[in-house]
């Protein structure tokens, strides 16, 4: 012990591809930035500028994935992975990573208009928006089970305190309490699994896993499979797939509109990349063993989702339980396997789109206090709001799967996929499922289009929630994303083509 | 394998004296700790009296000398009491939660042995002819060990606070815990510029590296000391920042129905304390038992024990002085001082080794580094401080504007 | 040398002991203090075995996290907001079924883990790795050496994990601006526990005089 | 460097005790036992000390069992119970008298509540304190030890450390003013006479605040201010 | 001694912990079960690493543990804010009775 | 045989006959407030455009061709193998001269009363869908368009309907998206089975896939089931017919007219394109069903309608019989069968309209459809009655009219290749007589009520827009010819097709294919189908 000093030789630390990491850099540094200048600066900023900040943020994280996928595309470029095997350079990432700088930079723009509404101060709900999907972007490009886990956490723990932001409302917190315990509770189980997967292959680096289950044939799995196991529960809790949903319904309920926009959008989509990455992709040798448990999860989501959306009375709580419908879809991609993923991806982008939108109308709906939420609230506003109303309509009858719109490609999507694992019943139980859904969606198209007002429409249409311009560019933009997507689809397709995920070793 | 703790049992020295080997330690170390102890209250007794233009103990004994002794028959002897609304099961518990973490610590101090760079403090058993230290164990994670007790030391007064079922003993310790919460972060980073320099975590090899005056006191160039004092002096609840028990505030705080022995415990371990930190400062900064040796075998042999005695006295006799000159602190300047002061500080200088450290590997020039350095940190901390009056600023704002609840 | 496995196996099964007990306290306990007592006699024993296995530094960084800091700050809040003394803080009555489910579920973990585990581990078929063996007595350096190498995008990203960490604390202990706006937002029937969710004040705050036991 | 010359004051004062009078301020006065100066330091005037149940001229007893004391006690350690006098042989003049009178010295905070409550200046607090006990039953002062004696003197309890002169210091000297609190009273006197006092000079003004020791031992030499010894030493850190 | 020992304690603990979690109902207590379920996976971790003689189990745990931190400090904030809320609610009636 | 070729023509009208209704609908929908008038001019512009470029097209048409003309081929989504891909045939021609011609009709006919700007914004989204479905040749895009048609007719029926609109135009768009979800399942696993049986890459090219065949017999038995469903549901065959008379009850009138001329042969359509063309093996092993099915809905039908009491629903029904004259036809799988099907839904799209016009505007001027309380109107206004008669003699099947070419064509192939279905069939022209004469009878004969008093005659424009289906309703009756001429050559192509790919001509006669299926049971003519692949 005397000369340990002298013992340590210099560390090799693994050379760091700045360039590569620009995307969730961009996002982890506009957040700490932000936190600093607002720290910095005595008079309030303009609340706008939060917002406006929190955009530009991330379009420049969005811009710099571009050089980044024709470098990917470039045959000399391809995938990689970084900073010593923990970071994979994939198209998939750079897919995910602009899906959810799209997510972000919508949310933010609905949630200034939101802050402004409720008299709250916010810089910190941009901060952690952006660190959360930092953290989303982390998961997406992790090539480690600990770099997944913690990328998990970033992303979570700043939706769990964004979802109890509103200092006001006891119901925002609750379900930031709720959402935390279950959130913590599923972590938990995920990183059991992790701790299984180890154990039973020796590392957590997703590619020396690949590695060593493509070299290895292991006698007794029973370690193994349980941890995948654990794995997809975990995971299936964080992007709500029942029978792991139950936070759900209330977390999207209680939490701000914004920032359920957020999570639906965001949160859901980090999860999915975590779920593909690590199951799909990592295990693929395994799949017919995970493929019945992703089949169960995604038939409970599909019917779960769509049969107690029903019930619903709250809109918010109805397109809560529609994310979880949507959930048991993109499972559905999920469970194809490999083939399916450009289908998930393609779903999520699409999704992106619809859900933020919707819930920008929900946000916008909801008025002073975000508690207008009741169906009722809704009657007539074809008539006060006429525009919200055929936006709204627009997100619906997406969600809903009519074509020319995102979500019918999307569902066409994971069906295709189903279809190309021959997996019909799935792709039943997902249509049908669908239809069992327009009805509720359509439920909410009654309310805006076929009821009259609530009270004497003049006195309507004085009281109707204003548009702030944030949320009018967000919905703007949402709308757009929403038909583009669906009449014009061949690009995007064709990035969730290309954007394949791939495990590389640490040599590369 | 868990017993690789002390260069004489991972010899072949059999089980049985193995055993007693470690019992005898452990049992030595306790007295001379307990001795130290009483010692030490009569010590601070004394001297806060003489600072105060006092006398101080001077019945029991010569100059008093046994009022610890008094004191304690008298403790024993009380009548024990417990509030009715007190948790009896955890009433109990806490004094000895308050005890142990300060004697555990206790442990991973080097007493003595030479250490003069060739020998790491081994001294040779006399019987024996076998080699061991004069600690009671030398785990190789021996800092954190001690940054690990004096983190589980909140429990005592938090517990105790809280079992009282009373009102001042439950703020004292609520306010204890974010205090010694919050200082332990400066004292981590304290001790994190030590081991860079050091590159170990035992205390052993820490004093081992600072043989022939090369205390760490001036190798880290003095920041971190001075961090780690007031840190310490915080963490122990000492004045000036003993708040938990503010006498005029809170009626003794954490311990207000505590009476009896267990009163006499928390009183024990709260000195003891004071003794053991002592004891982590000199070991950290000022060398421990290193010193100069000379004379005959046996001055050889105690010299260091003696320097290390010497050094200790010398803490000792600044903590009573602080207590004799320095007046407490308000709550909010408590908090203030080690969030926007200390943990700053410390961190800042720990950078700042480190960078020169790197610079030293990579031969930058030392001059540009450390101008760089200075500049970088001064930086960083007008922008603290430029945060921190922003903070204020709003908060005043907020303030005439209304805005309560 | 069956000195040592004597007494890994003693210290395994005391510490065997206190984790579970300490566990079962955790869920047992109606004080949330004794519970917290408990979660800390299993976190002891947790470092314990950590010891057994020769991992002293995470044996160390477990005490100094987990009983230094997190449950400290468990006990602080429980402290802090007087909430020490009743159970339902949150959440309606739980219906009955699922108790039992809970327990079986719990089980089902258990002995399926265990089942898992037994048959796999007697022949661990992992693939080491070539290049960060265990070294009981550097395992400091070895463990920092790991975290700047292979783990050095984890041990980065950690940052960004408590900067949220901070600023979500920061965010959630502000004081809200504007008193309450929506006591009636939800129907009772809608939120789970809207309505059950009550604080008393603590019933023990001393307003009495203490009695003094003789 | 304000924070360092606070060190250097007391540094220096551990080596030496240079206060104005050139001594350590502690007052050795072990009874019997020959200390520096075996004798109490004088008590600041409104001490608050342990209470004296005071009686008339006549002998009779000043309290009549009203309980405006225990109601008023905030530690809650006085107990009183009234009882009709004997007509024959009254033990207070008028109807009622203090029946039963106990003091719990465990509890009482020694605020002087009670001295304020009084409307008949019963009781009235003494200036010692130091009083100890082994068992807690003695902690309970009744109204045998707290009733002044025939002389009009406090009873001096053998775990009470009277010293010559201390007795005399227990009437209800500490009001500032008048009992309503209206500076117009003073210089007036407002009370009756006392068993072996009789009726006492009234108080003096603030600035002449002054106990009759110390204008007796500083006379003539005018008011000598705050002279702040109210702490009596002690070395335990508790 | 064979490291599915340590195995089973761990699994034994998670259990427990899960079977809190479900049982609880004091947030508080739910919270301490998930560290209780941490602090399983952590064991489960440090034995691996053993029997694989390989410290990246060690250090996950190391990640783990900062994880729990953060946790539990923005779990605490939650429930801090929760119980604040009531509270200043209950205020509010007050300062409305005294009009 | 049926190969697409590219006509090198330089003008394709197909793309515009989709455009020009779309895009009228965007203009329509952003006319400023203040112009609102302006909407139903802009609606009729664009929708009498896209109609006179199907007649143009019918100009075009090259009628001795029995191929697809006009093909567009381009890619959609190239990824997915999903191409925009149109085309026309003698089959898909007339319904989309149908649509050109029905849709300006319906907007010139009807006023809806409020919120006209998005009425007629949906009108042509409607139209612009429809035109859609008859001329993709791409299965997606056939889906897409089929599906679109859903939301303007949603809310053509919940915000200009009547009664309980809601409700109905909910279980309108429910049941179709019942149907046509299991049909998206069913083109995606046509598409994947094409592949692997074909070895070819992804596509969803309809004439590909129709001419490889390559899919297993009893998959495409499955397949053919499902989309059967959609088509069975949007015809409505019996029992899926629930949901037609309530919505033609409840919709606007325009919304009717569009639903019985234009929306009801989306079903009868899809199934000759993509049951026949598709799977025409499977279509001929589960034609004993929907045989079964389609004279169980003429003579259902025509029972129920006569039982009815509101005049808009006897209209209703009467479509549920002639839709089964439609479906009896066509599985035939004869060419006369075919050829009348197809005149049939021509005619169907002529006379039901019609109906539905002349009902709606008795409502108009009555405010109740009750049958028993109109009576004696061809007092009151006696051209207005001379027209519904006309159109009503069509719906019966009055030889000189247009009804009876296609019903006897219809019989003709029934008679032919399955005698017993078409003897049934016929006793339900027997039944359309008693039900439409019937109903007649009670509301243009008898006594003049008081407040049937005051009806009021045709005026003028209600003439312009009846007298063109009224001359085609006469002109068809007459002179058949052009239109049998250009449906001819398709017909016999596609039976070929399906004679060619199902093994025989006949029913009863088992196939070497179908026989060896297990489970295949022979069909007897009992109209049980037992087993199926």
């Amino acid at each position: 012990m005397v000369g340990l000093l002298a013992a340590v030789k210099p560390i090799a630390t693994p050379e760091v591809v700045w360039s590569a990491l620009a995307p969730q850099l961009v996002m982890m540094v506009g957040g700490v930035l932000l936190l600093t200048i607002v720290s910095l600066v005595k008079g309030r900023l303009g609340r706008g500028a939060y917002a406006g900040y929190t955009v530009v943020v991330a379009l420049v994280s969005l811009a710099s994935v571009v050089p980044l996928w024709r470098r990917l595309q470039d045959s000399k470029g391809g995938p990689a992975s970084l900073v010593g095997g923990a970071v994979g350079f994939d198209g998939y990432s750079l897919f995910l990573i602009a899906t959810m700088a799209v997510g972000v930079a919508l949310a933010a723009l609905l949630a200034d208009g939101y802050l402004r509404r409720e008299g709250l101060e916010g810089p910190e709900l941009y901060v952690l928006m952006m660190l959360s999907a930092a953290g989303g972007g982390i998961m997406a490009s992790a090539n480690d089970l600990i770099v997944l886990f913690i990328g998990l956490e970033i992303l979570s723990i700043s939706a769990y305190v964004m979802a109890a932001m509103h200092a006001n409302r006891v119901s925002s917190q609750e379900a930031g309490l709720k959402y935390f315990i279950l959130g913590a509770f599923a972590s938990a189980f995920l990183l059991y699994g992790i701790a299984l997967l180890y154990g039973a292959t020796g590392s957590t680096n997703l590619a020396k896993i690949q590695a060593f289950l493509s070299d290895v044939v292991l006698v007794h799995n029973g370690m193994l499979l349980g941890g995948v196991a654990l794995l997809l529960v975990g995971l299936g809790f964080k992007v709500a797939a029942a029978p792991f949903h139950t936070w759900t319904p209330d977390v999207y309920q209680g939490a701000p509109s914004p920032v359920t926009a957020f999570m639906a959008s965001v949160v859901k989509a980090a999860g999915f990349a975590g779920l593909v990455r690590v199951v799909v992709v990592t295990f693929d040798t395994y799949r017919l063993q995970w493929k019945p448990a992703v089949f169960a999860l995604a038939a409970l989501s599909l019917l779960v989702g769509s049969l107690s959306a029903i019930v619903q009375t709250n809109v918010k709580r109805m397109l809560a339980y529609s994310s979880i419908n949507h959930a048991g879809f993109i499972l559905v991609g999920v469970q194809s396997g490999r083939v399916g993923t450009a289908a998930v991806l393609f779903y999520l982008a699409a999704y992106t789109f619809m859900v933020v939108g919707s819930f920008g109308v929900v946000t916008i709906v909801g008025g002073t206090g975000d508690g207008r939420h009741h169906l009722d609230d809704y009657k007539g506003l074809a008539r006060t709001r006429p525009l919200i109303a055929a936006a709204f309509g627009v997100f619906l009858l997406a969600q809903a799967g009519v074509p020319f719109t995102a979500g019918f490609l999307a569902k066409l999507g994971v069906i295709q996929a189903a279809g190309q694992t021959h997996n019909w019943t799935l792709a039943v139980i997902a249509m049908a499922s669908a239809v069992i859904s327009a009805f509720f969606y359509l439920r909410i198209v009654v309310s805006m289009y076929f009821d009259d007002p609530a009270g004497d429409p003049e006195v309507e249409v004085e009281g109707s929630p204003l548009v702030p311009l944030g949320a009018r560019i967000a919905l703007v933009i949402a709308v757009i994303g929403t038909l583009g997507l669906g009449i014009v689809p061949g690009p995007f397709t064709h990035l969730a083509d290309d954007a394949v995920p791939v495990i590389t070793a640490a040599g590369r | 394998m868990i017993l690789a703790l002390d260069p004489l049992l991972s010899g072949d020295v059999g089980w049985w004296p193995e055993v007693t080997i470690v019992v005898i330690k452990v049992v030595l170390a306790f007295v001379v700790l307990l001795l130290a102890v009483m010692a030490m209250v009569w010590f601070e007794r004394k001297v806060h009296a003489d600072m105060t233009n006092r006398i101080g103990p001077n019945l029991a004994g010569p100059f008093g000398i046994f009022q610890t002794l008094a004191d304690g028959v008298k403790f024993f002897f009380k009548e024990d009491l417990m509030p009715n609304r007190a948790d009896p099961l955890v009433f109990r518990l806490a004094p000895y939660l308050s005890l142990v973490p300060a004697f555990i610590t206790f442990t991973v101090i080097p007493l003595g042995g030479r250490f003069d760079g060739k020998n790491a403090g081994e001294i040779t058993l006399p019987g024996f002819q076998k080699v061991t230290l004069l600690q009671v164990a030398d785990p190789h994670i021996g800092i954190l060990l001690v940054l690990a007790m004096s983190s589980v030391a909140v429990y005592g007064i938090l517990l105790a606070g809280w079992s009282s079922g009373s009102k001042y003993p439950l703020l004292g310790s609520v306010r204890a815990t974010a205090q010694m919460i919050s200082y332990e972060a400066a004292i981590g980073l304290a001790v994190l510029a030590v081991l860079l320099r050091t590159g170990s975590l035992s205390t052993n090899a820490i004093v081992d590296h600072q043989a022939g005056w090369n205390w760490n006191l001036w190798t880290t160039l003095f920041v971190p000391f001075v961090v780690f004092l007031i840190a310490i002096t915080a963490e122990m609840n000492r004045p000036p920042f003993d708040l938990v028990e503010a006498e005029q505030e809170l009626v003794g705080g954490f311990h207000t129905e505590y009476s009896s022995i267990r009163f006499a415990l928390f009183f024990l371990s709260e000195f003891m304390n004071v003794v053991t930190m002592s004891a982590i400062i000199v070991t950290l900064f000022f060398g421990g038992p290193s010193g100069p040796s000379f004379g005959p075998a046996w001055l050889r042999a105690i010299l260091p024990t003696a320097w290390f005695l010497g050094k200790l006295l010398v803490f000792l006799f600044l903590f009573v002085s602080f207590r004799a000159t320095l007046p407490r602190l308000r709550y909010d300047q408590l908090m203030d001082l080690g969030w926007k002061l200390l943990i700053p500080l410390a961190l800042g200088w720990f950078l700042l080794l480190v960078a020169l450290r790197v610079a030293a590997d990579s031969d930058w020039n030392p001059f540009a580094t450390g101008a760089a350095l200075i500049a970088g940190l001064a930086g960083g901390g007008l922008l603290l401080r430029k945060a921190v009056r922003t903070s204020h600023a709003r908060r005043a704002a907020e303030a005439e504007a209304g805005v309560t609840l | 040398m069956l000195a040592a496995v004597i007494v890994e196996r003693v210290v395994w099964a005391v510490a065997a002991m206190i984790i579970l007990g300490g566990a079962l306290g955790v869920i047992g306990s109606e004080n949330p203090v004794h519970s917290a007592l408990s979660l800390v006699a299993t976190l002891f024993g947790v470092a314990l075995m950590f010891v057994l296995q020769e991992a002293y530094f995470l044996a160390a960084i477990q005490v100094i996290v987990y009983a230094g800091a997190i449950v400290v700050l468990f006990v602080f809040v429980i402290m802090l907001l007087g909430v020490d003394r009743f159970e339902v803080l949150w959440g309606r009555e739980r219906a009955l079924w699922r108790r039992p489910l809970a327990v079986l579920a719990a089980v089902a973990i258990t002995v399926l883990a265990c089942v898992g585990m037994l048959a796999t581990t007697t022949e661990l078929t992992g693939a080491p790795s070539a290049t960060a063996r265990l070294d009981a007595d550097n395992d400091v350096m070895v463990i920092g050496r790991s975290l700047f190498t292979d783990y050095v995008w984890a041990f980065e990203i950690t940052g960004v994990l408590l900067t949220v960490a901070v600023v979500g604390a920061v965010v959630l202990s502000r004081r809200p601006t504007v008193s309450a706006i929506d006591w009636d937002e939800f129907p009772v029937d809608e939120v789970d526990g809207e309505d059950e969710f009550t604080i008393d004040e603590p019933q023990d705050a001393g307003d009495e005089p203490t009695e003094v036991a003789s | 460097m304000g924070y360092l010359g606070g060190f250097a004051v007391t540094i220096r004062k551990f080596f030496r005790h240079d206060t104005p009078s050139g001594r350590v301020v502690t007052k050795e006065y072990r009874a019997g036992q020959g200390g520096a100066s075996d004798q109490k330091r004088p008590k600041p005037q409104r001490m608050h000390g342990r209470h004296v149940l005071n009686r008339y001229e006549d002998g009779m007893e000043k309290c009549i069992g009203c309980e405006l004391c225990a109601a008023v006690c905030p530690a809650r350690c006085i107990h009183v119970r009234g009882a009709d006098n004997d007509p024959d042989d009254p033990t207070s003049p008028g109807e009622r008298f203090g029946f039963v009178y106990e003091i719990n010295y465990l509890r009482c905070i020694h605020c002087d509540l009670c001295v304020e409550a009084c409307p008949t200046e019963a009781i009235t607090e003494s200036k010692l304190f130091e009083f100890s006990f082994t068992n807690r039953a003695d902690a309970i002062y009744t109204k045998t030890e707290l009733v002044v004696g025939d002389d009009g003197r406090p009873q001096q309890l053998p775990w009470e450390d009277w010293r010559p002169g201390d007795d005399e210091h227990t009437s209800a000297w500490m009001r500032a003013t008048a009992p309503a609190g209206d500076d117009s009273f003073e210089g007036i006197v407002a009370w009756a006479g006392e068993l072996g006092y009789g009726v006492r000079a009234p108080e003096g003004g603030q600035p002449l605040e002054r106990t009759e020791a110390e204008a007796a031992a500083h006379a003539g030499q005018g008011h000598d201010g705050h002279d702040g010894h109210d702490s009596h030493g002690g070395g335990g850190h508790h | 001694m064979s490291q599915s020992a340590y195995l089973v304690v761990a699994a034994a603990l998670f259990g427990l912990g899960a079977a809190g979690v479900l049982l609880r109902k004091n947030p508080l207590v739910m919270f301490m079960c998930l560290e209780l379920m941490l602090n399983a996976v952590n064991l489960t971790f440090v034995s691996f690493s053993r029997s694989l003689n390989d410290v990246g189990g060690q250090v996950s745990v190391f990640f783990v543990l900062v994880v729990a931190a953060a946790e539990v400090v923005v779990g605490l904030g939650i429930i801090v804010a929760i119980v604040r809320r009531r509270r200043g609610a209950s205020a509010d009636d007050m300062s409305l009775l005294k009009g | 045989m049926l190969a697409a070729e590219a006509v090198g023509t330089a003008f394709n009208p197909l793309p515009w006959m989709i455009f020009v209704p779309a895009v009228g609908a965007l203009c329509v929908a952003l006319l400023p407030k203040a112009r609102v008038d302006l909407a139903k001019l802009v609606a009729f512009v664009a929708a009498a455009c896209s109609g006179a470029l199907s007649i143009h097209l019918l100009n075009l048409f090259d009628r001795g061709d029995g191929g697809f003309q006009y093909v567009v081929n381009n890619l959609w989504i190239p990824s997915w193998g999903i191409g925009w891909r149109l085309g026309v045939d003698g089959i898909s021609l007339f319904l989309l001269v149908l649509s050109g011609v029905l849709f300006p009709i319906a907007i010139a006919a009807v006023n809806p009363g409020h919120d006209d700007k998005s009425y007629y914004a949906w009108l042509l989204v409607l139209m612009a869908g429809c035109m859609g479905v008859f001329v993709a040749l791409d299965l997606v895009l056939f889906f897409a368009f089929f599906e679109i048609v859903l939301v303007p007719m949603y809310f053509l029926i919940g915000m200009w309907g009547h009664g309980d609109r809601i409700h109905v135009a909910t279980k309108f768009f429910l049941y179709t998206m019942f149907g046509s979800a299991f049909m998206l399942v069913g083109i995606v696993a046509t598409a994947f089975l094409h592949r692997q049986g074909s070895g070819g890459p992804l596509t969803f090219n309809l004439v590909t896939i129709a001419t490889d065949q390559s899919i297993g017999t009893a998959a495409a038995r499955w397949i053919f089931l499902s989309m059967a469903l959609a088509f069975a549901v949007k015809t409505p065959l019996f029992p899926l017919h629930t949901w037609l008379p309530d919505a033609h009850t409840e919709a606007p009138t325009a919304g009717s007219v569009i639903l019985a001329g234009v929306l009801l042969k989306l079903g009868t359509y899809g199934f000759v394109r993509f049951g026949l063309y598709l799977f025409p093996e499977a279509a001929r092993f589960f034609a004993p069903l929907l045989l079964t099915l389609g004279v169980v809905g003429i003579v259902y039908g025509a029972i129920v309608a006569a039982m009815q009491k509101d005049l808009k629903r006897v209209v209703a029904y009467s479509s549920v019989a002639h839709l089964g004259f439609i479906i009896l036809g066509i599985f035939a799988l004869n060419v006369q069968g075919i050829e009348g099907a197809v005149l049939q839904m021509v005619n169907h799209g002529i006379s039901t309209p019609a109906l539905f016009l002349l009902v709606g505007w008795i409502y108009e001027r009555r405010h109740t459809r009750e049958i028993a309380e109109l009576s004696g109107l061809q007092a009151a206004a006696p051209i207005f009655a001379g027209v519904f008669m006309v159109v009503m003699l069509s719906s019966i099947g009055l030889p000189g009219l247009n009804g009876f070419v296609g019903e006897f064509l219809t019989l003709l192939g029934a008679f032919k290749d399955a005698r017993w279905w078409g003897v049934v069939a016929a006793s339900g022209v027997i039944l359309a007589a008693l039900y439409l004469l019937w109903a007649y009878q009670r509301v243009f004969h008898g006594p003049l009520t008081e407040p049937n008093r005051g009806f009021r005659e045709m005026s003028w424009s209600e003439g312009v827009a009846m007298a063109p289906l009224v001359a085609l309703i006469v002109f068809l009756g007459v002179y058949p010819k052009p239109v049998l001429e250009r449906i001819e050559p398709a017909a016999k192509a596609l039976v070929a097709h399906v004679v060619e790919h199902s093994g025989a001509m006949r029913p009863d006669i088992p196939a070497p294919a179908a026989a060896s299926e297990e489970g295949a049971v022979g069909t007897d003519g009992s109209g049980v189908v037992g087993g199926g692949g």
